[in-house]
């Protein structure tokens, strides 16, 4: 199968929508699992595959565009269908539970966001990269506004005006490199990028680094992303957190590598990751509303991978991009159950986790907990230890002592979480979970589990990641076309 | 009068350092343009003949960036239904505007929409030999339906029509590209057969003016519904709910 | 043994009867009275043995007693009594110095938990009165205690006996850590200014209120036996032991009177104060003494 | 003189003057309006001062058009397409993301009758 | 379902016992990490005292209502410390470290009476101690290139100074916190008293030694003595390190007595002891002689015994009476006998009285510090053991003796056998260690020889040697029977009849005539007058929780301070953004 599937099946299923809808919501839901289901399998298969893998639009690069699949974008391009295939499971049980009117729309935006973020990691062009930015974007504000409500609404119209800013900066940031070396494939720019004039260099780095620094949630451009997390439903939260700002993570330190930016913009990075960290993780202690705390949450954990994966050895980064695993996952999974809960109360104060009564859901929320905050036996510590263990290696100690008092903050409120649903004291409501989301939840918590015992599981593929990400030889070969 | 002050202050100061930066990042634009290499345009301009398409940016766009074309038509229809999901009627009862009917503008607006979507059709079906082509012809469609509702705010669009041909030809679309698989083992290869000697006929370029017919299809029945939610928007107010 | 044994309780018995005796009269002879006579605590716990019980409160209150009986002969069994003698020395050596200040406390325990088994709030005033002085009192003795054993790097009793002899009497060579101890045995004989836990003016005569028959006879005799050994200890530690008898009670006499001098001549503490002075006075001394021996020694 | 303003320098020099300074004008919408439909045009000057840049600095004198007409078959001598069709795409993509803002606003309006961006903070710490 | 878990709890042991002190497992997790097995004798010792914990505590459970989840938590407890104690390198050891935070942790949330902030309390120590532990671990990874514990000890020296330094304190503060030092205890009394109450007999016999034993695997196997000693140098006997260690031990010790006297609830009570308890052998854990090592050794040994005797009788008590509070109960002793007797056993130990076992490791700890003539810590020692006798006379005073305090109090019965049965195990264990004091030193000497120091000379089971003297527990206790025995035979010979049980209104009162409303359970409350003493006075007013409360505070302002960030202004955020840009523009291109 080609790789423009990737991005062709989604949109042809999006175009459909309407019709599948005629065919009756379960023709709609259904043809969402299928498709998300197709490309989780697909993805499975290029696990076994000799990658890079390179699929051609039209012309070979670089005149034309093509999709090219390496080590590092295959974990990704893993993480993000499968994160899609659990929603779109997720969402079987949510619009029988829940006010279904624009459901139809629902699933454009739903298959865009998921087409729009793969396509990100796989275009080798930075043009059409953009083009995939904006149709994530596009679908995420649409998703984030997507209740009509008055949160929901100001979510959107935020989301959007910092979209809008963040892809002002990556045009003229495309634009210049053009201008300076005549190209937009990504391998060309990377070979040619020395050759810029280094002031020039300086702005468009610094214009790459803003825009995509600022969808990617990195302080001090990310004062916008708890509102829009506070706005949206749980589960596009999930979304937002297990998929999209990953996304942007992808393409910030794929070219952050590709250009060579990281003999010189390192320290830079690994601070703002650092006090993203420590300033999301403190603000969080005053949190009231549930899905903001868990906005800011991801802010931290976004921070740590800013430090680690800029930080240049390749320990780190494979510990990283394990974390990155984990953290999706595990966000994934707390975001569908917050849900659960909140169509349930209601509400979305932090009470709310206090109010339930459910073993399985406790069990598996304070699986996804534990797993954040990087406990053993679960995946969340194995890639905490690795972080750590890279910085070790390099002798930062700084950061280790920085990343585990911080953590310290982080356990409090979320221990204090955990309090609140072992509160006898509470009158707690049984929740109806609903059979497919036994399914769903069971799946991510075992994988939790099991990527936390069995870490080679994954670690097989960071480190080949790593490999792919710290020597990208092959990859730019394949951007530009070698691989036809 | 005091805050009023201060802010006018910030705006100044804002203004100036807006000033600075545009200066300063003016002085580098200087040296801008230096032609280290061959852009991309010059050697798609060199290819471009064997595309058999006279128009070269609408070789670009359709043929040697097709994806992004297709991206680029994704974006509009997650617009188009992204204002469908927030303007949408559905939810929402309109009153009828009071309208002084005017047969001038009635027939007038009727008998121009012809002309100009004629003039729509006949830039998309040219995209390739001219400049223009489906974005540009599907925005010119779209404003003969302006033009309809600015006559008669009452009335309205077929909307299973214009959604019909919005997903038909958005799966069009993608389909060329998928077949093109097929045949040439190259997504949104040019499968059709597109002899360079045809280069500045009508039927030209393979696949090209089919893609630029499927987009203005698709941008003008989207740009339309588009302009209707807006239109509606303005001159059309909501009954509250009992 | 058994048989020397005996004898030693013997004369456990009859010396620390008449130091009791022997203290009464002093004491009443200072104050300008004319005092029982010698042999009156004597005749007292012969009396009481065979006098009929009032009260008891079950079989805690009769164990209780006997445990502390059993701390003062075990105490005074472990103590070598002569020095350069093998009287009870196969007993003696199974213990050490560490053994005999913990069971120097078994007594008091064992007073402690039948007096709480009686609930009488007097009793309970009085034993709590006792532990919170001990805090204070034990200081200064372990301080002593600790820098001989460091000092003579042995904590076995015969050792520091023999010892003395080569280097000097400890009372010469450790003098701040005689003072120290002597004034933790003031507290130990429970006279003044630290007889708190009896303190008969104020709680009757506190730990020992519900206690009647052969139970009080047996604590006069504990008391009495106790009170021997302790000063065997002291003369042990400090005055180079006793090589005969006539030794023995003259060194211990020496102790005994000097005690009984400290503590007529000051009125009684408060508990608080009692602890303060002993944290503050002796274990000071005790400290300088300390330090003496293992920065200077 | 014509000379000098028929020279490529002076042409791409006016021009990048030119879209900076409207560039400028959309940053100092940015900086000052709180509306939010003058905040979406403000971006829209923005990025269309991009446009003009970008097409702007790859025009040079002697080129035409890249469209062939009947008499000569030969593309050269023309103007680079690329940019054309990349200015193309993202004008769509800039309207799309007008449009949406656009409905977001009304529909917030509705709700609220809020226009000013700086007054929608109901989500706030 | 108790006799389930029983079967399971004992499986391990079977287990262990069937290895025979030999077992090397390893398991390969990641290409950098094994997991691994390995078997020292001081994980042994470590492992039998956990695993023989668990099952006495899962006996005295068979008469208490308990579910499913808490007997699993409290097996998955028990396999987290045997992976702890076994573990032969880092990974190992740390993933049991949190496993057995956090199933301790829902284990205590299943108390009633437990509230958030101590749960908070408890959480956040044992997280900041597996957070030290985890910092000090990859610094040493950084250096060994291994999370093996041979590894890193042999390339220990190779290591700069402070780097050295640094993985000591890190890994000290780390099991200290778990231990309950001074200053690092303010987890301990809260969690102790509220968790559910045969838990806190696991908390505070089995869970604090695993602190013990990560010191011990520090600065025994991983750094060694003799490291230590070259590093830090030499005072007086002994080395610089133990003498600083001495004092913090010492320190802990003498504060958490008197703290624990002024208490009114008995678990607070056992919970202040149980940090003193641990103080004696913090003392002497650094001192790095055969003497320190075989003290702290023995003291866990026997605070472990003595912790779950008295943890359960007080459970018992709880369950059977509903009341947790000296002032709430009184005069049980003709009630539940059996119980009073255990208890009594219990504390004479706690007191560290001949003839139990109690005498024998203090004697070992005395020693210790007598080997490297640190005097004063040793009058420390003393100090705070007298101090001790009045919480253990208040333990048995306010439970057993005096009078009860309500009718329901009068008519209590035994508790359950499942209660008791634990416990006559565990003071029958007390009297033979008592009378054996020697046999340990058997037990001790593979662990020096581990450690690589002197072994201690062995006699006879009944005696334990010393440099300075030595003692024959077996004499001293059959002295004691024996002149026990008599003088109870002579009491009881002579013929003055005793009006037996008496009501226990028929006392001494002042002339007064206490009627049955009148309160007469007095001096449960004692030690609260120590407020008197000003040195008592100085410890007692102190208290680390201010501290701690004052950095919840500023922890909290400062969350509100960063908060104010996020104050929903999407212009200013635009703006924001535009100015980072600037600026980093100005600094990057000029």
């Amino acid at each position: 199968m080609s790789l423009g599937y990737y991005f062709l099946l989604p949109v042809i299923f999006s175009f459909l929508t309407p019709y599948f809808r005629k065919l009756g919501t379960s023709a709609l839901r259904g043809s969402s699992v299928f498709l998300t289901f197709i490309l989780f399998v697909q993805t499975l298969e290029y696990t076994g595959v000799s990658l890079p893998q390179i699929s051609q639009f039209s012309v070979a690069p670089p005149i034309g565009i093509a999709f090219v699949l390496d080590n590092f974008s295959l974990l990704f391009l893993l993480i993000f269908t499968f994160s899609g295939f659990m929603v779109s499971l997720y969402m079987l049980w949510y619009f029988k539970a829940n006010d279904n009117t624009n459901e139809t729309r629902f699933y454009v935006f739903f298959n865009m966001l998921l087409a729009g973020s793969i396509g990100m990691i796989l275009s080798c062009d930075i043009f059409n990269v953009y083009i995939f930015f904006e149709i994530t974007g596009i679908s995420s504000y649409a998703l984030a506004a997507y209740n009509k409500d008055k949160l929901g609404l100001e979510a959107g119209i935020k989301y959007l005006i910092i979209g809008s800013i963040a892809s002002i900066f990556i045009v003229f940031a495309i634009m210049l490199i053009y201008l300076q070396i005549g190209t937009v494939n990504i391998g060309l720019i990377a070979q040619r990028y020395s050759e810029i004039d280094p002031k020039i260099a300086v702005l468009i780095a610094l214009m790459l680094f803003i825009g995509f620094g600022t969808k990617a949630e990195l302080f001090p451009m990310n004062f916008w992303a708890p509102d829009i997390y506070q706005g949206s439903s749980s589960h596009v939260n999930g979304l937002f957190s297990a998929i999209v700002a990953k996304s942007y993570l992808f393409v910030f330190f794929h070219l952050f590598y590709l250009f060579g930016l990281n003999t010189k913009y390192t320290l830079l990075i690994m601070s703002l990751g650092a006090i993203t960290f420590l300033v999301s993780e403190f603000t969080a202690l005053n949190q009231k509303d549930i899905k903001r705390l868990f906005a800011y949450s991801t802010l931290g954990q976004l921070g740590i991978l800013f430090m680690a994966l800029a930080s240049n050895s390749s320990d780190t980064i494979s510990g990283a991009l394990f974390h990155l695993a984990s953290h999706s996952i595990s966000k994934l999974l707390i975001f569908l159950v917050l849900g659960i809960l909140i169509s349930k109360f209601k509400s979305t104060k932090i009470t709310i986790v206090g109010d339930f009564k459910s073993l399985f859901l406790s069990i598996v929320l304070i699986i996804g907990f534990l797993s954040i905050l990087g406990i053993p036996p679960f995946s969340g510590f194995i890639g905490k230890i690795l972080i750590l263990k890279g910085f070790a290696l390099s002798h930062n100690y700084i950061a280790i002592a920085f990343i585990l008092l911080v953590s310290i903050v982080e356990a409090v409120y979320f221990f204090r979480l955990i309090a609140l649903m072992l509160d006898k004291k509470r009158t707690k409501t049984s929740v109806p979970v609903g059979f497919v989301n036994y399914i769903v939840l069971s799946v991510l918590a075992i994988l939790i589990v099991l990527f936390g015992v069995y870490p080679s599981l994954l670690t097989h593929y960071t480190d080949l990641a790593t490999n792919a990400l710290l020597q990208p030889h092959s990859y730019l070969q394949f951007a530009l076309g070698v691989g036809l | 009068m005091n805050l009023k002050k201060e802010f006018r202050l910030k705006h100044i100061v804002l203004s100036l350092l807006s000033s600075a930066l545009m200066l300063s990042i003016l002085g580098l634009l200087s040296h801008v343009k230096t032609n280290l290499h061959k852009t991309v345009g010059d050697i798609v301009l060199s290819l471009n003949m064997q595309t058999a398409t006279a128009n070269a940016v609408t070789s670009v766009v359709t043929f040697f960036r097709g994806i992004d074309t297709v991206g680029e038509v994704t974006v509009l229809f997650l617009a188009t239904t992204g204002i469908a999901l927030m303007l949408s009627s559905t939810q929402r009862t309109y009153k009828k505007v009071v309208h002084q009917e005017s047969f001038i503008l009635d027939i007038g607006s009727k008998m121009l929409l012809n002309v100009i979507v004629l003039f729509g059709v006949y830039v998309i079906v040219h995209g390739h030999l001219s400049p223009g082509g489906g974005f540009q012809g599907g925005v010119v469609i779209a404003t003969a339906f302006l033009l309809l509702f600015l006559a008669n705010p009452n009335m309205k669009l077929k909307h299973s029509i214009l959604t019909l041909g919005e997903s038909l030809s958005g799966a069009a679309y993608v389909l060329i590209a998928i077949i093109s698989l097929f045949k040439i083992n190259i997504l949104l290869g040019n499968f059709l057969p597109h002899p360079v000697s045809q280069i500045g006929e009508l039927v030209s370029g393979g696949i090209i003016p089919i893609i630029y017919i499927i987009v203005g299809i698709k941008v003008g029945s989207e740009m339309s519904v588009i302009v209707e939610y807006f239109v509606k928007e303005d001159y059309l107010k909501e009954v509250p709910h009992a | 043994m058994i048989f020397q044994i005996i004898l030693l309780i013997m004369l456990a018995y009859v010396v620390g009867f008449i130091y009791m005796g022997l203290y009464r009269n002093i004491t009443a002879r200072i104050q300008g009275r004319y005092g029982p006579t010698v042999y009156q605590t004597f005749y007292d716990s012969i009396k009481l043995f065979s006098k009929k019980n009032s009260v008891s409160y079950g079989w805690m209150f009769y164990l209780g007693p006997v445990i502390m009986a059993t701390g003062a002969v075990l105490t005074l069994i472990l103590v070598p009594v002569f020095s350069d003698s093998d009287f009870l020395r196969s007993v003696t050596t199974q213990g050490n110095l560490f053994l005999l200040l913990y069971l120097m406390v078994l007594g008091p325990l064992g007073n402690a938990l039948a007096v709480g088994t009686g609930g009488n709030p007097f009793g309970v005033m009085g034993v709590v009165r006792g532990l919170t002085r001990l805090i204070g009192l034990e200081l200064p003795f372990y301080i002593a205690v600790v820098g001989l054993i460091i000092a003579s790097n042995s904590s076995d009793i015969v050792h520091i006996i023999d010892l003395q002899k080569t280097t000097g009497l400890n009372i010469l060579v450790h003098p701040f850590l005689f003072i120290a101890a002597m004034i933790s045995m003031v507290g130990f004989f429970g006279a003044s200014p630290f007889d708190i836990p009896g303190a008969p003016q104020e709680v009757y005569s506190g730990p020992r209120t519900e206690f009647s028959g052969k139970f009080l006879a047996l604590l006069m005799s504990q008391g009495s036996i106790f009170a021997f050994a302790k000063l065997v200890l002291i003369i042990d530690l400090f005055l180079g032991g006793a090589d005969s008898l006539w030794m023995l009670v003259i060194k211990t006499f020496a102790i005994f009177i000097t005690i009984i001098f400290i503590g007529i001549v000051y009125g009684r503490y408060k508990v608080e104060q009692a602890v303060d002075f002993l944290m503050k006075i002796p274990t000071l001394i005790g400290v300088i003494g300390l330090v003496r021996i293992i920065w200077f020694g | 003189m014509l000379d000098f303003f028929n020279s490529n320098e002076t042409i791409h020099f006016i021009i990048t003057v030119g879209s900076m300074l409207l560039f400028t004008i959309g940053l100092y919408g940015i900086f000052t309006q709180k509306n939010l439909v003058k905040v979406l045009i403000s971006f829209d000057i923005m990025e269309s001062a991009l446009f003009l840049f970008f097409i702007g600095l790859h025009y040079n004198f002697g080129l035409v058009a890249p469209i062939v007409d009947g008499s000569d078959k030969t593309f050269t001598n023309m103007v680079d397409p690329v940019p054309q069709a990349m200015i193309l795409t993202t004008i769509v993509i800039g309207l799309a993301v007008l449009a949406l803002g656009l409905s977001f606003g009304i529909e917030y309006f509705r709700l609220t009758g809020i226009n000013d961006i700086s007054k929608m903070n109901e989500l706030r710490d | 379902m108790n006799s389930i878990f029983l079967l399971l709890n004992l499986l391990p042991i079977l287990f262990l016992y069937q290895f025979g002190g030999d077992l090397h497992v390893s398991l390969s997790l990641t290409k950098e990490f094994t997991l691994s097995l390995s078997q020292t004798p001081l994980g042994t010792f470590f492992a039998y005292l956990s695993l023989i914990s668990f099952l006495l505590v899962t006996i005295a459970q068979k008469s208490k209502k308990t579910s499913f989840s808490y007997y699993a938590l409290q097996f998955l407890l028990s396999i987290a410390m045997l992976a702890i104690v076994l573990a032969g390198d880092f990974i190992t050891f740390f993933i049991g470290w949190e496993i057995m935070t956090w199933s301790s942790y829902f284990l205590i949330s299943k108390s009633s009476d437990i509230d958030t902030k101590s749960l908070q309390k408890y959480i956040l120590f044992s997280l900041a101690s597996a957070f030290s532990l985890i910092a000090g671990m990859v610094i040493a990874y950084s250096f060994a290139n291994s999370f093996d514990f041979n590894v890193i000890q042999n390339s220990f020296h190779t290591m700069p100074f402070n780097i050295k330094v640094a993985l000591i304190v890190l890994f000290s503060l780390s099991f200290f916190t778990k231990a309950g030092v001074i200053g690092l205890h303010y987890w301990v009394v809260d969690t102790y008293s509220k968790a559910p109450d045969l838990f806190s007999s696991i908390l505070s016999a089995v869970m604090s030694k695993m602190g013990i034993y990560g010191l011990f695997l520090v600065y025994g196997h991983l750094v060694g003595y003799a490291e230590l000693k070259d590093m830090f140098g030499v005072i007086l006997n002994g080395t610089d390190f133990g003498y600083v260690l001495g004092w913090i031990g010492v320190i802990t010790s003498i504060i958490a007595t008197f703290k624990a006297i002024t208490q009114d609830e008995v678990k607070r009570l056992l919970a202040y002891s149980s940090i003193a308890q641990l103080g004696y052998i913090i003392a002497v854990i650094g001192m790095g002689t055969s003497f320190g090592v075989a003290g702290a050794m023995y003291h866990t040994l026997i605070h472990t015994i003595i912790k779950l005797l008295l943890f359960i009788n007080v459970a018992a008590i709880v369950a059977q009476t509903g009341k947790n509070k000296f002032s709430e109960l009184g005069g049980l002793i003709y009630r539940t006998p059996v119980s009073f007797v255990m208890l009594l056993i219990g504390i004479i130990a706690l007191a560290g009285m001949p003839p139990l076992g109690g005498f024998a490791s203090k004697f070992m700890l005395y020693n210790a510090a007598i080997d490297s003539k640190f005097a004063l810590i040793l009058v420390g020692m003393l100090f705070s053991g007298a101090a001790s006798f009045l919480y253990c006379y208040k333990l048995v005073y306010g439970i057993y003796l005096g009078h009860p305090t309500s009718k329901d109090l009068e008519t209590q019965k035994e508790v359950p056998i499942s209660y008791l049965i634990p416990q006559v195990i565990l003071a029958l264990l007390l009297v033979a260690t008592g009378a054996f004091p020697g046999a340990f030193i058997k037990v001790i000497n593979p662990i020096l020889i581990e450690f690589s120091l002197n072994t201690i000379p062995y006699t006879s089971m009944g005696v334990m040697q010393s440099a300075v003297g030595n003692f024959n527990g077996l004499f001293i206790i059959s002295a004691f029977v024996v002149i026990f025995v008599f003088i109870l035979l002579l009491i009881w010979r002579i013929k003055s009849k005793a009006k037996n049980n008496l009501n226990r209104f028929d006392i001494s009162y002042c002339g007064e005539v206490p009627s049955k409303n009148t309160q007469l359970h007095y001096g449960y409350g004692f030690g609260t007058d120590l407020y008197r003493i000003k040195f008592v006075n100085a410890i007692l007013k102190r208290s680390s929780s201010p501290f701690y409360e004052a950095l919840a505070t500023q922890t909290k302002k400062t969350a509100g301070l960063l908060s104010r960030m996020y104050y929903g202004n999407i212009h200013n955020t635009m703006i924001i953004i535009l100015l980072f840009f600037s600026a980093l523009y100005f600094i990057g291109v000029n």
